[in-house]
């Protein structure tokens, strides 16, 4: 797996290559949380247009990372979503607190 | 009763595990010709009770994990079995987002996952004993 | 003695389970990461051995063949057994171009493949029992 | 498996997409001898750029192959080897009575 943080502002966005499992999520866990630290980010946007795989492991990861930004009064965004993880995604009820967007740009102008 | 195809097949309980027994159900059940989604399907849920039996069963630590793999007709039949801990109160493990592992980032979606992706789930555990899930998917695409 | 990763997987021997076998041996050694051409030496190995038991350990009839993976360190042990027919003569098996089965276009190369492929083939058979095929490969990318 | 046969002049161009094992050999064969009469062949080329994988199997395909067109006084030569292929062939001393070339059009030029 390979991940890879970049800043747009306080915007961290994420893009993560690889499946995410309970095996991966915990190193991908402690790369996104000590970007986020480390860059004093907000929002975080996560790019999921390489991950071609996504159990229920990764509602732990994003539920985890939506409690962090949101102490900092920050928002989780999801662009370029696989129709696998889609269902997966729909199933968690992540939907009523995850933004969804089609883009980075899109997932860009809509955080605040 | 003779299946069309059947393997069985036992690893060790260790979390690189789970990627290999997704590709190992793949593999098989490709036999039939899934959709890509049914196949995602199938893994998904494959992943999710091998994880459990990693995570809840063996609590991380050493053991075996047993998986059988059955096709007949266009039904396919999975079995993962641990013979770790075991589950208490089956009927609370199964609700939707209930996990007893909040402090691992668990999202007690394992089950939900499952029964949502398969289309029968059954459990049976015995404490102290260990786990068996049951799951059975037709493919439509056969 | 404990190995650091173990799997043992059964299936019928039916020649569709020749790819099967690969592709399960193949995402085993994979968590090794070794080179293309060391997994593809141990595909290939693994091919030719689920074949004689599938051609001539049960000559096409049903049975089960039984196929194990140890990793340990840089070292990858595999094992495939089955309860067919058995060997009479180990030596004239394992010499290349020796085939019992010409009337199949067999190539009588299949032993040659393994131990050119492998650092280690060993055969042990019992004639009305089965056989089992012992090899390993030590990977240099490990 | 997909197996395409050409005819150029008496030559039978033979594109195999896929894994050459003993599952797969038996349609193989089935499919180049119907050919191979339907169209009076006389020389063999195996077209091997698309074939990932072939185990001792295959060596039994070819030497079949190779029988039948010697019996017309033609041959059989290979072309676009991959490297795993390339070994099993090595082993397997089938150099000894079959050609290798780099293309098709060069296959096509020296067999007669
Ligand atoms: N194989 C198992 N062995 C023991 N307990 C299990 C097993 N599988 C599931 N459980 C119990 O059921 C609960 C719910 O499982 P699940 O829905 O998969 O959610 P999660 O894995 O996220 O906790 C787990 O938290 C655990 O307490
Ligand atoms: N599992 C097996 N059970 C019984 N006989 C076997 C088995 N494997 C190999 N043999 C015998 O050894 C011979 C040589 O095997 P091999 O070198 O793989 O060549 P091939 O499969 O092309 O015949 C076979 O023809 C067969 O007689």
């Amino acid at each position: 797996m390979n991940v890879v943080c970049t800043m747009e502002k306080r915007n961290m966005i994420i893009k993560i290559q690889g499946e995410i499992d309970h095996h991966t999520s915990e190193a991908l866990r402690e790369k996104i949380d000590k970007a986020y630290e480390r860059y004093n980010a907000k929002n975080i946007i996560f790019d999921f247009s390489e991950i071609p795989f996504m159990d229920s492991s990764g509602i732990g990861v994003i539920m985890g990372r939506y409690r962090n930004s949101s102490q900092k009064g920050g928002q989780v965004a999801i662009v370029h979503l696989q129709p696998q993880i889609e269902r997966v995604f729909q199933l968690s009820g992540l939907y009523k607190i995850i933004h969804r967007y089609e883009t980075i740009d899109e997932a860009l102008k809509m955080l605040q | 009763m003779q299946y069309e195809n059947e393997m069985k097949i036992e690893f060790m309980s260790k979390s690189q595990n789970e990627a290999f027994a997704r590709v190992v159900v793949a593999a098989f059940v490709s036999q039939l010709d899934p959709t890509l989604e049914e196949l995602s399907d199938i893994k998904t849920a494959v992943s999710e009770a091998v994880t459990n039996a990693v995570i809840h069963g063996y609590e991380n630590g050493p053991g075996m994990i047993y998986l059988a793999c059955r096709l007949e007709g266009n039904e396919t039949y999975i079995e993962i079995q641990d013979k770790g801990k075991g589950i208490e109160d089956i009927k609370q493990a199964m609700e939707p987002l209930y996990t007893s592992k909040p402090e691992l980032e668990r999202s007690g979606m394992g089950f939900t996952v499952m029964e949502t992706f398969m289309d029968v789930v059954e459990v049976r555990s015995i404490p102290g004993e260990g786990t068996t899930v049951y799951m059975m998917k037709r493919l439509h695409s056969v």
